[in-house]
């Protein structure tokens, strides 16, 4: 009886928003209660309508709503309930919810809570939206609001430049791919006549013929690479970080970010119905997943940091959905969205504590002024530890099943490709959350003497004592929980993979797709090359290998300097590479060559020097060469018609001035005149009547 | 041809003659007295023609009110003003205007052609002149009966208006 | 509800009647003659919402016939007739005039020199803006059409910015030169019309006939002809050079009822006149007209991103968004005309909120460029918000009012032509991008502190919640609107099929 | 003489004779202090006239035709001539002999209502001579004035040469068909019983001599300097009045008697009328003497009137619009002038510039001009409007759309002048802003007489369209 | 071959010719006086000798009409004359072409 009222969980915090905007500033915790309010009511629902599924899966689980009705043609919103939405909605209530009351400590003091609190509701709205909607529209609409609110929160400090340009290349970068994803909507909607996801999902594969079928798919899916910040569409979630931590855990690493794959998910039967689209997803998955990684191991920013794993482990999911792991791609999914937002909390509360000793936004994210704080944060430090194994796939963490299940995808669609990329970007993960871990935590404060070095002296007895604290509980025990349930999902995972995957597997029935007990669609996919692949080590063995690897490699050249990587990029081809990754590849470069130098200097220059020169121009040069838009040009200080006159009498002056001179007052020029008028009709009309018989009078 | 024909050829051709030497002589007299008396001539010239061509009635009050009437009224309004004739020798702009008039001439010429009369020429003897007159008479006391009327009225209030005009006081 | 008898007469005359009165007791006081004139204006827009309501409310959506029509010959010698009616496209657009005056003579509140000279001209204009909307008989339409020149060339030359005699002259010139080109095509159907049915009339309904009798060769030019003439009031490339001049010259409140009404003219003239009549030509020329539209939402937005006058670039997004509606009325299925419709009614208020809003940067900081608006949210928090609304409307956003028509009208341009015509999406990166940008330079940014700027006063935001919440509501619940639009959509689109 | 007789003489001898008494009435009583009784009873005179004309049955002697076309041309005299009285009464304040003038412009009425109900050339040859030399005098009333005197000088003998031309112009038709009565040259063309060089030469020159009072380029070269030079409510006269007796001579000469022979004719008047629209709107762009510009915009008006000529064909709405279009400009023009006459004397001066600012200090008298001249741009809804566009869809019926579309275009150009001034009363700053003290008040009758007359056309002209499509052949 | 009216008729045709030459070069009043006279006159014996020689004065309505243009044309010289006069009191010359005050004024 709650799937009834399933729409009120987008709903109520939607509605809650623009109220926390207005009142916010009236209440005592300045919005902070509406924004709790909102995510708890609609974790709750959640909950509720999730158990109430689980128990009665029959139960009616589509509320539709016809929003704009033309006799002929329809559009309804559609409210679905089903394995893909319940799951996610239920994560993203959770960790909404968590992170709604984290931000009461976190960010304690900031201007504009009511905004932030707004904004946060809207997002969760929105992000619920996408989740539950079953027709295209209602999901571009979520989609689209996702897309501003992520804006919004990133710009939430507006007064610095950074954060503003930030935030509009993160929705630029995103609407970049949301309008290939409204084209394929579009096109679905002329093939099939509706929006309606089930309707599409069954009728679209049958119909269809495979070229349009790719075309669509893959066009659906720059969508999700725009808002899962896959290659090449990625270059915004690092920028992105310029937003408050919160926003970081939230939007860019555990819900928004993985609306590109929810998309996936949603729409997988008609991906997975044409092989190329398949390929396409798998290895724009797999390359994101490695560049990713690799970017990550020269960046000294925290938080960019695990931009960088976020970019690269939506990487493996997607890769696992284009090679057919589709439960693998949704437990990674699940898995990931744990630890991950773990991870920002523990940065979070790590700048948060910086943020005293250095008093730079800047400085305080960037890892070269930590080190030793484990001794005063442990809370945060272990947390994070969990995090950093959980993410490096290290056994019996959650990370660790969903990341094998990937990986078990690859090797099962035989692709050697991906399966490599994968395997090796295990091993680079591991190395580089590792690296963040230890130069975090390990070894002594590096903050007072790097300060020296790039300040004046009176700044370094400011940072004499600087006393290290645990963030406030508010802040650390959202921490526990999520540690815990990242703990617990890992340990309980194998025993439920199962049921999930069957739970799945009936949703996927409809559409024909079957899944088997390993969660893998039966679906054909062709790798584009057949190379090496050890068949028969398992995959658990391999994964942990090059994981402990990585950490290991990290444990060596951070806690005992026996082995510095850092030392490879002193020279050579070492310092090269590290040049191309610090410079993230020269994506940035490219998106400012394409944004600012092509379409704003050039083509919008250009046009705009055309309009006013030539367009207006040809109108006024024709107007100067005597039409009556005449003089127009040098007009500013006189009325037009005054010019326009002139302009006419100038643009006519020989004739105007042949007339009036005639006028001169004399009466014999006037007779004159009249004699030659006469003459000129007698004329013209022999002209014009072939008259007359000329003959001459004496004849 | 017999002689009558010739002798009204001639007559004609004598009187049209005189009638375009004085009309010429009219505009092209640089004294103002003799260009006046020079239109008087014509005037009478024409008077004549008309008589000879059966109007006589017409012809009579031609010379009357014409050759009468307007010569001496210009004569008059002569001795009003003080003699002018210096720059009356160059005439305005002789050259263009004697080209468009003989173009006008000769193309009004052209356009007229070549005419001959169409009806027989009527015999003007002493009774059909009196039929004229009779039936001039009676036009005249019948059907223009208004024309008349208004006509004199309008002249006489003209009349009035240009001696009011032209009687300015002196001061 | 009912209505009573000639209430459209009383909509559409009401300013005019009240506009020597607005003069005259303005020579009195100058305050009262503004009074009065929000006074008129408000009574207008709830006769026309009381007829809009009655006109849902009577269930007349449904039917394509002319509700509240009031007809009687006024010169039947020659075939002109006084003949106004509303159906539901006509019913909107009445709204529509009636709410952006209704909003713009309350924000008209800068306004010193003269007033009451203003309010009447402004009634005026108001009258003849409703009249086009109304009127059913060409000849009427045309006096309107005209009738708008005038009062519109006065407020702009009068009250306008420093280059506004030029850009008068240029907006007179450019909209008279295309309406008589339009004239000479309706006197050509007139002539053919009475040639083929044998009767003096401009009945719109009867010419229509007589024109869907003329041979393609025919209609085609008339099309032009006709397309041409409403187009500059649309305006299309290359034709739309007097429109920023215009907006920028004129007094913010004049560039409310310029981009919230006038320019909707086109749009109504082409949906209304043009494709109805010719609708063999239509289909002809669809594709290209289509075409024009792009160009138009390119052109534009290209232009718009270079732009340093927020007026400036609010017009060229007006323009881009223009294209939208050309695009959309020749898509010929109900999706594209009514999405063209709704962008009409959507972007009169969207562009009306920004161009009060630029009136209002205008005039409490005195510049309307971006380096000098920049970085005054601190001081004016409610002007950067409507700001921030206007512009996430302009670049569809949904659950506000454009995206709505950008979805229908993009859905239908692609299910139309398919591939070819797909990469129109791109005008929406191009929208978001340049509105984006002006928000963050104007927005977003250092702030400054050393000047003292208020922030909006009691009526300004009186009348710009109005706008904003209209656009939410439009935004989140379309019916209220796609409820009038069905029936003449349909009806339009219907000529694409014959 | 003719006083006894008025009673037993049919109608249009009536009107005349009433005319006449009362001419003879005011050139008697003629004093100083006379003024008022002068005007009253001019104007009254012609009341009576005109409610005479209302009711007088349509009668055809055999010299005489008073049809509804002349009843209506007389309709249009007479009102104009009333309006101009009105104005005339100020304006000749400082003529000692103004009942002369008064009695001028009846004696002209009694010309034109001679010369537009007849059907006979000797008739209406009279009456236009009749109506021309009392013109002549009016224009010179005001004799202490060098410039009326030059102006009547020019009008004097540029409209003889006029009248010459259309007589020799006539003497020729005569010889081609031998008859002045129009219905029996009309018949003798029919069955072609005439010469043909003869008429054609004859019908070039009354084109010519009738050119003059019609105002065609290049026969109107007088009208500029005459209307300039002469009192503005004369010039109105000039403009309002003898022009459209001369369109009524037109109308007479060329729809009755030589319309078999229309294919010579109408071509010769269409180029004419492209002249004269053409050359005429151009020359007004550049003017800067108010009544300069209305003596070219009436040139301009008399292009778009000739029309009727230009594109003869069988269409009720060509006649119609024609004499539409007479009457509205007959009122446009007073209007235009008197108010002229209204502003000259508040600011001192002619010149457009000096109109600035008038608008803001003289409220009504700027309203009723600013209607005038729209109305004679042919701004819908006034009755300039309506004129022009049955003139207009008249000669497209006709087929002469080209023609038609010249014309619209012209029109468009006159916009452009008439806006001039408007923008120049409202928006300018100049003399006339400092102009506050009010005019003479009875230049306002007129004004606003005729501007209300052209609103109320404007509002409702079907009445009128239908009476006069009933009365065009 | 050459007859009476072709001849009559050619006369007038100069003598008008005659009338607009004077016209179009004299400078004084008077001399356009007389001229106008010539065109006149031109035109009543025009129309005479068409009555004469075309139509053998079957309607003497021809003579009737020269009856009524003698005397406009009397009217009409009395009336120029006083202009004239008027004219040459105010200016003091005879000569029009040195009064056009009358004329367009601006380049």
């Amino acid at each position: 009886m709650f799937t009834e009222y399933a729409w009120l969980i987008p709903f109520v915090p939607l509605a809650l928003s623009p109220i926390a905007l207005i009142l916010g500033r009236k209440l005592p915790k300045e919005g902070a209660e509406l924004g709790i309010l909102g995510a708890g009511f609609s974790l709750i629902l959640a909950l509720l309508v999730t158990i109430e599924y689980i128990t009665s899966p029959e139960h009616p689980a589509s509320i539709s709503f016809t929003w704009i009705n033309l006799i002929q043609f329809k559009l309804d919103f559609l409210i679905v309930v089903d394995p893909l939405s319940i799951v996610m909605m239920d994560i993203v209530g959770i960790i909404a919810t968590l992170i709604m009351i984290y931000s009461l400590g976190y960010m304690h003091g900031e201007k504009g809570l009511a905004r932030y609190f707004a904004e946060m509701l809207l997002f969760t709205g929105s992000m619920l939206t996408i989740v539950l909607a079953g027709d295209l529209l209602l999901l571009f609409i979520g989609w689209e609001l996702v897309g501003v609110s992520s804006y919004l929160l990133i710009g939430f400090w507006y007064t610095r430049p950074p954060a503003a340009s930030a935030a509009k290349k993160a929705f630029l970068t995103t609407r970049m791919g949301d309008i290939f994803m409204l084209a394929g909507i579009a096109y679905l909607y002329r093939e099939c006549g509706t929006l309606k996801i089930a309707t599409l999902n069954t009728t679209a594969p049958a119909i269809l013929d495979p070229k349009l079928l790719a075309l669509i798919g893959i066009f659906l899916f720059i969508g999700a690479m725009g808002k899962s910040a896959q290659f090449p569409l990625m270059a915004w979630l690092w920028d992105a970080m310029e937003g408050p931590t919160t926003v970081s855990a939230i939007l860019h690493s555990s819900t928004m970010v993985k609306a590109g794959v929810y998309l996936v998910l949603r729409v997988y039967p008609i991906i997975a119905s044409s092989p190329t689209a398949l390929q396409f997803v798998a290895y724009v998955g797999a390359f994101t997943a490695f560049i990713a990684a690799t970017m990550a191991l020269v960046e000294w920013d925290i938080k960019r940091v695990l931009a960088y794993s976020t970019i690269s482990q939506i990487g493996y999911m997607m890769s696992a959905l284009g090679v057919g792991g589709y439960a693998a791609g949704y437990l990674h999914l699940m898995s990931h969205a744990f630890f991950k937002a773990l991870l920002f909390l523990c940065a979070g509360s790590v700048v948060h504590m910086m943020h005293e000793i250095v008093h730079d936004p800047w400085l305080s994210r960037d890892m070269r002024y930590m080190g030793g704080l484990y001794r005063d944060m442990r809370i945060t430090a272990l947390t994070m530890l969990i995090g950093a194994l959980a993410l490096a796939g290290i056994f019996p963490l959650s990370g660790f099943w969903s990341k094998d299940a990937v990986i078990e995808a690859a090797l099962e669609a035989h692709d050697p490709i991906v399966y490599w990329l994968l395997v090796i970007t295990a091993f680079l993960t591991a190395f580089y959350i590792m690296r963040l871990w230890f130069n975090t935590f390990w070894g002594e404060l590096r903050a007072p003497k790097m300060l020296k070095e790039h300040h004046s002296s009176e700044h370094e007895e400011k940072h004499e004592h600087v006393h290290i604290h645990e963030s406030p509980p508010v802040m650390t025990i959202p921490l526990v929980i999520l540690a815990t349930i990242s703990v617990i999902l890992g340990i309980i995972m194998p025993f439920f993979k199962e049921s999930f995957v069957e739970f799945l597997a009936g949703y996927l029935e409809h559409y024909g797709i079957h899944l088997n007990h390993e969660g893998i669609a039966e679906i054909t996919y062709e790798p584009l090359w057949h190379g090496f692949i050890p068949e028969s080590i398992p995959v658990a063995a391999i994964s942990l290998l090059f994981a402990g690897l990585g950490m290991w490699v990290a444990y060596e050249s951070y806690v005992t300097r026996r082995f510095m990587v850092d030392r490879l990029s002193a020279g050579g081809l070492g310092k090269l590479l590290s040049k191309v990754l610090e410079s993230r590849y020269g994506l940035d470069g490219l998106y400012l060559l394409l944004s600012e130098k092509l379409a704003w200097k050039c083509i919008s220059r250009g046009l705009s020097w055309v309009d006013t020169k030539i367009v207006d121009g040809i109108v006024n040069g024709i107007g100067r060469s005597g039409l009556l838009v005449a003089k127009i040009s040098d007009l500013f200080d006189r009325l037009g018609i005054d010019g326009l006159v002139n302009a006419i009498g100038n643009s006519l002056k020989w004739l105007g001035g042949r007339f009036r001179r005639i006028e001169i007052g004399i009466i014999e020029i006037y007779a004159l005149l009249i004699a030659l008028g006469t003459l000129f009709v007698f004329i013209y009309g022999m002209w014009l009547l072939g008259y007359p018989i000329f003959s001459f009078p004496f004849g | 041809m017999e002689l009558g024909l010739i002798i009204g050829l001639s007559v004609i051709v004598g009187l049209v003659a005189l009638t375009i030497l004085s009309g010429i002589l009219a505009i092209e007299s640089g004294e103002m007295m003799h260009a006046v008396f020079f239109l008087g001539v014509l005037l009478v010239i024409i008077g004549e023609l008309y008589i000879l061509l059966g109007a006589e009635f017409v012809g009579v009050v031609q010379i009357l009110v014409y050759a009468g009437g307007v010569t001496v009224l210009m004569l008059f309004t002569l001795l009003f003003i003080p003699r002018t004739k210096e720059r009356l020798e160059k005439p305005f702009m002789r050259i263009p205007s004697l080209i468009t008039v003989i173009l006008l001439l000769s193309i009004i010429l052209m356009s007229i052609g070549y005419v001959s009369p169409r009806a027989a020429v009527p015999e003007i003897g002493y009774e059909n002149i009196v039929e004229i007159l009779r039936n001039i008479a009676e036009l005249l006391v019948v059907d223009y009966k208004p024309l008349i009327g208004i006509v004199a009225l309008v002249i006489f209030i003209v009349m009035i208006a240009s001696a009011y005009i032209s009687s300015v006081k002196r001061e | 509800m009912e209505a009573f008898p000639y209430e459209l007469s009383v909509v559409l005359w009401l300013p005019l009647l009240a506009s020597p009165i607005a003069y005259i007791i303005g020579t009195a006081s100058r305050k009262a003659s503004r009074w009065f004139a929000i006074v008129v204006s408000f009574i207008d827009f709830v006769l026309a919402l009381h007829l809009g309501l009655v006109f849902w409310s009577s269930g007349a959506t449904g039917s394509i016939e002319l509700q509240f029509v009031d007809k009687f010959d006024w010169i039947p010698s020659v075939g002109i007739s006084y003949y106004i009616g509303v159906d539901g496209f006509s019913m909107i657009m009445v709204l529509l005039s009636t709410i952006l005056s209704l909003s713009a003579v309350i924000a008209s509140n800068h306004i010193h020199d003269s007033e009451h000279l203003y309010y009447a001209l402004f009634l005026l204009l108001e009258t003849s803006l409703i009249g086009v909307f109304v009127s059913f008989d060409l000849f009427l339409f045309y006096i309107f059409w005209e009738l708008v020149l005038v009062p519109m060339y006065f407020l702009i030359a009068v009250w306008g910015g420093p280059r506004r005699k030029y850009a008068a002259i240029k907006f007179f010139i450019y909209t008279h030169v295309g309406s008589v080109i339009m004239l000479i095509s309706f006197f050509y159907v007139y002539w053919q019309a009475i040639a083929l049915l044998g009767i003096y009339t401009f009945n719109l309904f009867q010419l229509i006939k007589a024109a869907n009798q003329l041979a393609l060769t025919v209609q085609i030019y008339l099309f032009i002809a006709l397309f041409i003439g409403f187009g500059i009031k649309v305006p299309i490339v290359p034709f739309h050079t007097w429109l920023p001049d215009a907006h920028v010259e004129a007094p913010s409140p004049i560039s409310v009822i310029l981009a919230g009404v006038l320019l909707k003219m086109g749009g109504y003239g082409i949906l209304r006149i043009a494709i109805p009549m010719f609708p063999a030509a239509a289909k002809f020329l669809a594709w290209y007209i289509a075409i024009i539209g792009v160009i138009n939402i390119f052109y534009a937005g290209f232009v718009a991103m270079w732009q340093l006058d927020v007026k400036r670039l609010i017009a060229y997004s007006s323009i881009s968004h223009m294209g939208i509606v050309v695009l959309g009325s020749v898509t010929g299925n109900v999706l594209g005309v009514a999405g063209a419709i709704y962008m009409m009614f959507a972007h009169g208020l969207v562009n009306g909120l920004l161009f009060l809003l630029a009136g209002v940067y205008k005039h409490h900081v005195h510049s309307r460029l971006i380096p000098d608006i920049a970085g005054l949210t601190e001081k004016m928090p409610l002007t950067s918000a409507f700001f921030v609304i206007g512009g996430f409307a302009g670049l569809g956003l949904p659950g506000l009012a454009i995206f709505v028509a950008e979805f229908l009208v993009i859905l239908s341009a692609i299910s139309t032509w398919g591939l070819s015509i797909a990469y129109v999406v791109f005008g929406a990166v191009l929208n978001a991008a340049y509105m984006l940008w002006a928000i963050q330079r104007i927005v977003f940014g250092p702030q400054r502190s050393e000047e003292e700027v208020k922030d909006l006063c009691k009526p300004e935001i009186i009348s710009f919640s109005f706008l904003t919440i209209l656009i939410v509501l439009l935004g989140v619940y379309p019916p209220i609107l796609m409820n009038f639009i069905a029936t003449p959509a349909t009806a339009i689109a219907q000529y694409f099929l014959s | 003489m003719l006083l006894p007789e008025i009673p037993y003489l049919p109608g249009i001898y009536t009107i005349l004779g009433i005319l006449a008494l009362g001419v003879l009435i005011l050139t008697i009583l003629d004093r100083e202090n006379y003024r008022w009784l002068i005007s009253v009873l001019g104007e009254l005179i012609l009341l009576v006239t005109l409610a005479y004309v209302i009711d007088l049955p349509a009668y055809n002697e055999s010299y005489i035709a008073f049809d509804e076309f002349s009843r209506f041309m007389t309709f249009v005299f007479i009102i104009s001539s009333m309006l101009i009285i009105m104005a005339l009464h100020h304006e000749l304040r400082d003529v000692p002999r103004y009942g002369l003038a008064v009695s001028l412009i009846l004696a002209a009425n009694i010309g034109m209502i001679m010369a537009a109900a007849s059907l006979n050339l000797v008739y209406i040859v009279v009456g236009w001579e009749l109506a021309g030399v009392s013109s002549y005098a009016v224009v010179a009333v005001r004799r202490r004035d060098p410039l009326a005197i030059e102006a009547a000088m020019k009008f004097f003998i540029v409209g003889s040469i006029g009248f010459g031309l259309s007589l020799f112009g006539i003497s020729f038709i005569f010889g081609a068909v031998g008859t002045f009565s129009l219905p029996d040259i009309a018949g003798k063309l029919a069955n072609s019983k005439y010469e043909y060089n003869l008429l054609y030469t004859g019908l070039v020159l009354l084109i010519s001599g009738l050119g003059f009072k019609m105002a065609i380029v290049p026969f109107h070269v007088w009208i500029p300097d005459t209307y300039d030079g002469a009192p503005n409510s004369i010039a109105s006269f000039l403009a309002a009045a003898s022009k459209s007796m001369a369109f009524a001579v037109g109308l007479r000469i060329f729809y009755h008697g030589l319309y078999p022979v229309s294919d010579i004719w109408s071509p010769l008047f269409a180029v004419l009328a492209i002249i004269t629209m053409t050359y005429a709107n151009l020359a007004a762009l550049a003017q800067t003497k108010m009544k300069r510009l209305l003596a070219w915009s009436s040139i301009a008006h008399a292009g778009y009137i000739i029309l009727l000529f230009g594109a003869y064909g069988l269409s009720q709405r060509l006649i119609a619009g024609g004499l539409f279009h007479i009457f509205m400009h007959a009122v446009m023009k007073i209007l235009a002038f008197v108010a002229a006459a209204y502003i000259t004397v508040v600011i001192g001066s002619d010149l457009l510039n000096d109109y600035a600012g008038i608008g803001r200090t003289q409220k009504i008298v700027s309203f009723f001009l600013t209607v005038d001249l729209l109305a004679m741009a042919g701004i819908p809804p006034l009755g300039g409007f309506w004129s022009k566009y049955l003139l207009f869809l008249g000669v497209v019926e006709t087929g002469y759309v080209w023609l038609a579309l010249i014309a619209v275009i012209n029109s468009a150009i006159s916009l452009y002048y008439y806006a001039r001034i408007i923008k120049l009363m409202y928006f300018d700053v100049g003399k006339g802003s400092e102009a506050t003290v009010a005019g003479p008040r009875i230049y306002l009758v007129p004004v606003i007489l005729s501007g209300l007359l052209i609103m109320a056309v404007g509002i409702y002209p079907d009445p009128l369209i239908n009476y006069l499509l009933k009365i065009s052949p | 071959m050459l007859n009476e009216a072709f001849i009559l008729i050619i006369t007038s045709v100069i003598l008008f010719i005659l009338g607009i030459y004077g016209l179009s070069t004299r400078r004084n009043a008077l001399k356009m006086l007389i001229s106008i006279e010539l065109l006149i006159n031109a035109a009543a014996l025009n129309i005479i000798t068409f009555a004469y020689y075309f139509y053998s004065l079957v309607s003497l309505d021809a003579q009737i009409f020269v009856l009524f243009i003698i005397a406009l044309a009397a009217a009409e010289a009395a009336i120029g004359l006083s202009i004239f006069l008027a004219l040459h009191r105010l200016y003091g010359v005879p000569d029009l072409d040195v009064v056009s005050k009358l004329r367009e004024t601006g380049e």
